[in-house]
């Protein structure tokens, strides 16, 4: 098996490795299911992933297509009512971290998966909050993973759906029994975290072969980068071996086949 | 005390136009069957509660019945936008659906708190999100013990709520395993419930802590095979993920969704 | 993430002189083993929460390892008074123990509140009952929507909760099976909690709906076998009803609880 | 078997008769127990008996000496959280009727298990409120089951742990989402019910062979006797069968001796 790989892949293995083994994670679907999947069947074997259809520390031989796939129950070590998943788990503060997608983000975090436009008249229609309103503010921290784009990457989101740290980045100040928020942003060029001070967005990290430049173009604000920018760590042999089998048994299995 | 009915009956018995109508299922044991079965029946101005609206409502949306909808996430788990959904809200077809917006955080409490009988759900929701200034709905309180300003939402109680099971014995008690989401609740909150099921059986065969619903808590019974259809039902049939792939193609088209619905629901007798 | 230790240890290391305390088990899976332990190592002015303080908490009373009292029914079931807490409450021996009163409607809710995070429950409770008058830990709230008033109480968070269940797993999961009270609200409100078992099995063999509290939502786990006697545990031994009925003799007369609880607690050991 | 059978006897088999087949029952532990039971096992089958225990619609073979026997789970339907009893069914509006003991009772029907004495410094401390409090305004409407004696029945209840009407009964008068409150009183000299307008208790039954005396010697307070006072219909040699082998049964298990 060669080292060569996708930025798809070096975002997914990036955003894998941010989870430590035995962590709890309140788990979304897509991108950040990707990649908590692959930190379990990697170096995080006993992480414990957590999804909003009531089922606690699952272990899905495939990846989900839905948040309730009958894979994440059968493999689940058990499932709940989803008021009680909500309350007692989440709200409970049971949860060390959540790993959220979004539709947009700003620089102080915030995502918008409601609406782009008005909202009283969009001009496109997203799915809505779902679970992560409350996952951002109720988990201890927050780990954010999505394609780097201007299209994503935005000045400010047409809607805050969830916070992050406001319009101003202060929104989580004096607010009390909230976590942390976002603690970093993985996307296929870069991860970014918030600024101690100010919670804008910093890139710490530059993948290998993407530039500044890069990153600049791709964001919607005039990004910020640290003083000591590192560059990620590549994917090595054995996590693009599993992330890629974990591909292929979902295809095989969402496709009818398996 | 539950009664068995034929789904058709049962529909047309306690789905009243213009009622308040909850169909729940999270993923696993979405009542299609019960929806399609709205659908023929031309039910109008329904006010739609679920928390992921999902290809039913979808559906429901799309042939007219929905007046308003109360959601927390409304898209087609794991591939995109539910189009008629969206056609409805952007561009207003077949008519303007009204929607009231909320988490699930939000949603699961309303639920429980409906079940409870309570008008309220309280929890520490919204911070700093800004769909309470979009839906009047969210509202406030404070804790009379430590001053804590925490989120109040009204509590679900449907008119009517249906939803789907594995199955019932013969007295009309109810057995749901596995991802049991809200049913519960949703049956619990409502003035009148209908459950389909998979089958029915002399024994539940269930644990002593099992999602057991008495008989005497639900109103009517009908027996829908695959029922749930294309999600799942645990122990039966595995959810079409194919399917809910496909329905992206046909929902996006207005044509390609009347045919489909022709095909599958109006003509389709009590069976799609 | 639960540590497996010896019950002395679990007590030693977690439950401090002035904590507050809750042992739950709604009449099934009592934690004597628990509480007896507790008695053996001395442990002073605990604020006990408990719905039905049982026998279990005659004894901690009796002992003098009680401060405060936070319940809502104090009898032997189906046998009378609980003769250490009424002498304590009535006479101040050992010592006076100052008492909060509740329902069980409103302790249950507190305890379902603790577990769910919030500061408060509220409830539709307390209609008419002099109680709000003599527990002053009951207040209201106003439904931003109906204008209905409500109860509220503070929810149940203490320092440590004990409660027996029947297994736990090689990773610590622990199932608790039959009347499950409001055991998994006691772990999940609790800065810390231990959990006696009857045994550590290879599989739970749990249901998928079972009630399950995972591994790492515990902090200790110790084994103790029969460990709610003479409560019980579904599928291993039955309620003793005769020793609660005896019960009533010993405890009745302070000489004779002295000697029962030398015998039983103080010189048993770790088995008692 | 003769027709022949104590006070305690007509007090239960007139209790039990009082539930109609197909009532859901929210049960308190002793009398109500018994005579639920007994409802059960003779002409109410289906009669749905919840005990806050978190049990629902169970069929014991034995009277449970605490609320949370096994044998109250192993023959349930299925058994739930005591949150959810109390949350879900009975204030979620799913009983019809609660049937509660006390030990004391005044004219308006209220309870009183607290103590006796002042609250402060009570000269007999009682077990307490447990589910009655809620049972009583969130039940459909109430029976009440006890002993007659003046010690039970007092003028003034030391205590109103569960309401019964108020003191002045007007206390459910105007108050959102309450039952009916309390609709007869079963005792071992007779039934009394509240009078439609004042609420005040009124005989309406006296039990064979019991006289107007007795009752009045019976009670804390000039109690009222309805114009059309009827006699309590007898055991029938059945109903006593049913209840003397449930208790025997029942002696035999807590003994230790089944």
């Amino acid at each position: 098996m060669s080292n060569e790989y996708t930025s798809a892949e070096m975002m997914t293995v990036t955003a894998a490795k941010a989870l430590e083994n035995g962590m709890t994670c309140f788990v979304g679907i897509g991108l950040p299911s990707e990649a908590a999947n692959l930190a379990r069947l990697t170096h995080a074997p006993d992480v414990v992933l957590i999804y909003e259809s009531g089922t606690l520390q699952t272990k899905p031989e495939v990846l989900p297509l839905s948040i309730g796939d009958g894979e994440l129950c059968e493999s689940a070590l058990t499932t709940v009512s989803v008021p009680e998943m909500f309350r007692y788990w989440l709200q409970g503060g049971k949860v060390d971290v959540g790993f959220l997608g979004t539709a947009q983000i700003d620089r102080y975090c915030n995502l918008n998966t409601t609406l782009i436009g008005d909202y009283q008249s969009p001009k496109v229609r997203l799915p809505g909050g779902g679970g992560a309103p409350e996952i951002a503010t109720s988990a201890g921290e927050v780990f954010i993973t999505l394609k780097h784009s201007k299209r994503t990457f935005v000045n400010d989101v047409d809607f805050i759906t969830t916070l992050g740290f406001g319009r101003d980045g202060k929104a989580r100040d004096g607010v009390p029994n909230i976590g942390r928020g976002p603690t970093r942003v993985i996307t296929d060029l870069c991860v970014m975290k918030p600024d101690p001070e100010t919670k804008e967005l910093v890139v710490v990290s530059l993948h290998p072969g993407v530039t500044r430049d890069d990153v600049i173009e791709a964001t919607g604000w005039e990004i910020r980068f640290a003083e000591q920018l590192e560059t990620t760590p590549t994917p090595d042999a054995r996590e693009l071996e599993v992330l890629r089998d974990l591909k292929a048994r979902t295809e095989r299995k969402h496709a009818g086949e398996a | 005390m539950a009664e068995f009915l034929s789904l058709h009956d049962a529909v047309a018995r306690y789905v009243e136009d213009g009622a308040t109508v909850a169909m729940e299922g999270f993923t696993h044991l979405i009542p299609f069957a019960a929806g399609h079965e709205i659908i023929r029946q031309g039910k109008r101005d329904l006010t739609l509660i679920r928390m992921t609206p999902d290809l039913v409502y979808d559906q429901l949306i799309g042939a007219g019945c929905a007046k308003k909808l109360i959601f927390s996430w409304g898209g087609n788990p794991g591939v995109g936008s539910l189009h008629r959904l969206r056609d409805a809200v952007e561009k207003g077809w077949p008519h303007k659906v009204e929607i009231f917006e909320h988490s699930h955080a939000a949603m699961a409490c309303a639920f429980e708190a409906g079940a409870a009988g309570l008008p309220l759900a309280v929890l520490r929701g919204y911070v700093g999100s800004e769909l309470p200034s979009v839906n009047d709905q969210i509202k406030y309180i404070e804790c009379p013990f430590t001053g804590e300003r925490l989120a109040a939402v009204p509590s679900v109680r449907p008119d009517v709520s249906l939803v789907h099971a594995q199955k019932a014995d013969r007295k009309g008690n109810v057995l749901v395993e596995g991802i049991i989401g809200v049913q519960k609740e949703a049956i619990l909150a409502a003035g009148k419930s209908i459950v389909t099921v998979e089958e029915v059986v002399d024994d539940l065969e269930a644990g002593p802590n099992a999602c057991v619903i008495p008989g005497w808590a639900i109103d009517a019974i009908a027996v829908a095979e695959k029922g749930a259809y294309p999600s799942y039902a645990h122990g039966y049939y595995p959810r079409d993920n194919r399917f809910y792939k496909e329905w992206d193609a046909i929902a996006r088209d207005r044509d390609a969704f009347q045919t489909w619905l022709d095909d599958n629901v109006y003509n389709a007798g009590g069976q799609a």
